[in-house]
């Protein structure tokens, strides 16, 4: 059901049933690397071209949800997934090999968001009763695009971020046990005319705050509603950035209330500079981190809000700005069952 | 140009902008600077040392010594490169590591492996002047310009 | 005493290009093509062989060189052949840099897989 | 395929090795033993020349050391110049080139500040001291020395 201008309230409650993490070498050593359920030492994952490893991230994350559902893969309607690379190539042939009937999404780093706000949609609609959703990205194959080769030695400023190495899927069906997609807000795209191609967090604080403004008011409740309001990758300038905005603009956010999971992946130390960012980070975090959290007790109600930099090497190089975009979802557990 | 282009922002562009600025880590410009100096200093430092080997040992002299000093430090930054330590020098040394010629060699070493994957014709050989090839490009050009202009002035202008 | 001046001005024009990078922002693809044709002006006016007599390796080292001797061997041919030894003469003494980074980024991707 | 990049690896690595370690040795070999087998000398070589020379050229500010080694026909000057005034380094060379030329006209000179001029000046002017040289030899080694620094990069 539609209120206001982009919010659809799910009154069927979809459940995530089940969801699947796969990460890379980096991940192992950071901070979550328990609430990832396969990890891989070596970044290559035994293929012979990283685009060829990141396809493989994403099947093994989407066999991982389907196993713990004890779901066939035959069982899934549709299959609703993204990454950063051209063409979205390594979702696209990940798929062939699940062989569900699929809808490629390219929202840069908010695609997460993207998939599970559209796959609620269609299960709370009863348009599927199985649907997977994820997002991914690999380190290495996004650095190739979109910056240097790895080898490069390039030096990275610290408003600069990491990409993620991992996978995130997740199912979802309208019964079972788990956490409900309760709502979800859809992002315009922002731009504020930012250019620097190493300090997207700042680029994409506007989005962010934007969708979430937006949300809380077509929602019409107050920000304490939730225990949690996530952003997908930030960064510490991005955050910094967003909490000023709200300030500004009078939205009652608190600092404990607000976090992103770009600084949530990885450990103080490890050469991140600004945080993580990558489709890939807020699709392990929130599937992987933030659930397991909240099935555990720890909050009940969070919205997530991925965020991402719709830019690509070539407009960079056209000297056109960076527009974003983010979308909000909102997950709740244990309340009304 | 940055001009220009503040310009065109609107006033709402131009409000974030500014507030986005305070939060910005700032580049530490001194501290890089000092890395740079120290790390591109050893760099030319070691270059010197090759130049003084290849003279004492060699029959090259000041003249001739450029070719294989060049060759030699390509060659080692062929092998850190490939062992993946150059990019990590270059996060510390910044422009230091950038500057030297060994910049040049990594530039295209560093293209030539990653695109591997792509083959040798159309990976290794479309790409391996990505990075490196502006700095022939310009290096090419405004020789072929300025010698133009001192060969045409020694010529006809009795120079 | 030249390995300290060759340090010295070596990190030097190191320094310059990490002011372009950091104040100016300019990418490094800017910053080394800027500094490659500031080096072939510079020998263009007769500057850069001095410093490369003054300071060794720390002027020969750095990109600003590849300018100064492009620059060099399009002079030596211009003034054997005139005008057309400028076109013939510009890879004449620069040859070193340019082959060997192709010889070894062939063999740099016969041997490695990029580490990451 | 991973075998096969692994033998590839090894057989290049063998080969740059080899390549490296011929292609410099050879020159470097040569010159150095031909001296030893002719070492039946009768005369000293009279360096009088070349130490007047030195003597001369030392007293020049911009210079910090000399070495200068002369046979019937030519001298041979190498010289280090101060480290500020290296950026004058041409203009410097050819200033004493110029004084010498007036100085000792029947002689064809050759000065120079390039360090390789100097380490081999330095080597014959040992060679001379310890009285191993014929005059053929000097005479030889000094053609070598001449046409090394006529080389262009």
């Amino acid at each position: 059901m539609l209120v206001g201008k982009r919010t659809w309230i799910f009154e069927n409650k979809p459940v995530i049933i089940s969801t699947g993490t796969v990460g890379g070498p980096f991940e192992a050593e950071g901070e979550i690397a328990d609430d990832f359920d396969l990890l891989h030492a070596d970044l290559w994952l035994a293929q012979d071209s990283y685009e060829k490893a990141h396809k493989i991230l994403f099947e093994e994350a989407c066999q991982k949800a389907l196993e713990k559902a004890e779901i066939q893969k035959e069982q899934v309607q549709f299959l609703l997934a993204g990454d950063l690379i051209n063409q979205i190539t390594p979702t696209s042939f990940a798929s062939r090999t699940i062989g569900a009937p699929y809808f490629g999404l390219f929202g840069a780093c908010s695609t997460s968001m993207e998939g599970l706000a559209l796959g609620a949609y269609i299960v709370n609609s009863n348009g599927a009763k199985y649907i997977l959703t994820g997002a991914s990205s690999h380190n290495t194959a996004v650095e190739k695009q979109f910056r240097y080769p790895t080898e490069y030695g390039g030096q990275k400023p610290p408003t600069s971020q990491w990409t993620v190495t991992g996978a995130g899927a997740a199912l979802l069906s309208n019964s079972g046990e788990g956490p409900c997609v309760t709502s979800a807000t859809i992002g315009r795209v922002i731009d504020m005319g930012m250019t620097d191609p190493f300090n997207m967090g700042g680029a994409m604080a506007p989005a962010a705050v934007d969708t979430i403004e937006a949300h809380l008011k077509e929602r019409n409740v107050d920000p304490s509603y939730y225990d949690l309001i996530v952003t997908g990758d930030l960064g510490k300038i991005g955050r910094d950035v967003s909490l000023d905005l709200f300030k500004k603009h009078g939205t009652p956010i608190t600092e404990e209330q607000f976090q992103d999971c770009g600084l949530i992946i990885y450990r103080d130390g490890q050469p991140v500079l600004s945080g993580a960012s990558g489709a890939g980070c807020s699709a392990t975090v929130v599937y992987g981190h933030l659930l397991n959290r909240m099935k555990k007790g720890d909050f009940k109600k969070m919205l997530v809000v991925a965020t991402g930099a719709l830019l690509s090497p070539l407009t960079f190089q056209q000297n056109e700005t960076i527009p974003c975009i983010a979308h909000a979802v909102s997950i709740e557990y244990g309340e009304g069952e | 140009m940055s001009n220009n282009k503040k310009k065109q922002l609107t006033p709402v562009q131009q409000e974030y902008q500014e507030l986005q600025k305070k939060r910005e880590t700032k580049r530490p410009v001194v501290r890089n600077c000092i890395k740079a100096f120290l790390v591109g200093g050893f760099i030319c430092l070691i270059g010197q040392l090759i130049q003084t080997f290849y003279i004492y040992y060699f029959d090259f002299t000041d003249q001739t010594v450029g070719n294989p000093t060049v060759g030699t430090l390509i060659f080692i930054v062929m092998l850190l490169t490939g062992f993946g330590v150059y990019d990590r020098i270059a996060q510390f040394g910044g422009a230091g590591s950038a500057v030297p010629v060994t910049g040049f060699g990594n530039a295209v070493i560093s293209a030539a492996i990653e695109h591997r994957t792509e083959g040798f014709v159309l990976g290794v050989g479309g790409n391996l002047f990505k990075l490196a090839g502006s700095v022939i490009l310009f290096g090419v050009f405004s020789a072929f310009v300025i010698v133009l202009i001192k060969t045409i002035l020694i010529q006809w202008g009795g120079m | 005493m030249i390995f300290f001046w060759a340090f010295v001005v070596g990190g030097l024009i190191c320094v310059i290009g990490q002011i372009m990078f950091d104040v100016f922002k300019l990418t490094p693809a800017h910053t080394l093509s800027t500094l490659v044709v500031v080096g072939a002006i510079l020998d263009g006016l007769g500057l850069y062989e001095p410093l490369i007599d003054f300071a060794g390796a720390g002027a020969s080292v750095p990109i600003t060189s590849f300018g100064n001797s492009l620059v060099h061997g399009a002079m030596q041919e211009a003034e054997k052949h005139g005008l057309i030894g400028v076109l013939t003469g510009i890879f004449e003494v620069t040859s070193a840099g340019i082959s060997s980074a192709i010889v070894f980024g062939m063999i740099g991707a016969l041997i490695f897989k990029p580490k990451g | 395929m991973f075998s096969k990049i692994k033998i590839v690896k090894t057989y290049l690595l063998i080969l740059i090795a080899i390549g490296l370690c011929t292609g410099c040795n050879g020159n470097h070999d040569q010159t150095s033993n031909k001296d030893l087998n002719n070492s039946q000398v009768s005369k000293p070589i009279s360096q009088s020349v070349s130490n007047q020379v030195t003597e001369n050229i030392i007293l020049e500010d911009e210079i910090s050391k000399v070495m200068a080694v002369n046979t019937d026909k030519d001298i041979l000057v190498a010289i280090k110049v101060k480290q500020f005034d290296r950026f004058r380094l041409k203009k410097i060379e050819n200033k004493i080139k110029s004084d010498m030329e007036k100085q000792y006209p029947d002689y064809s000179i050759l000065v120079s500040a390039d360090q390789k001029m100097y380490f081999e000046l330095v080597k014959l002017d040992e060679k001379l001291q310890k009285n191993t040289m014929s005059m053929k030899n000097l005479q030889k080694d000094t053609k070598k020395i001449k046409s090394l620094m006529k080389e262009q990069s």
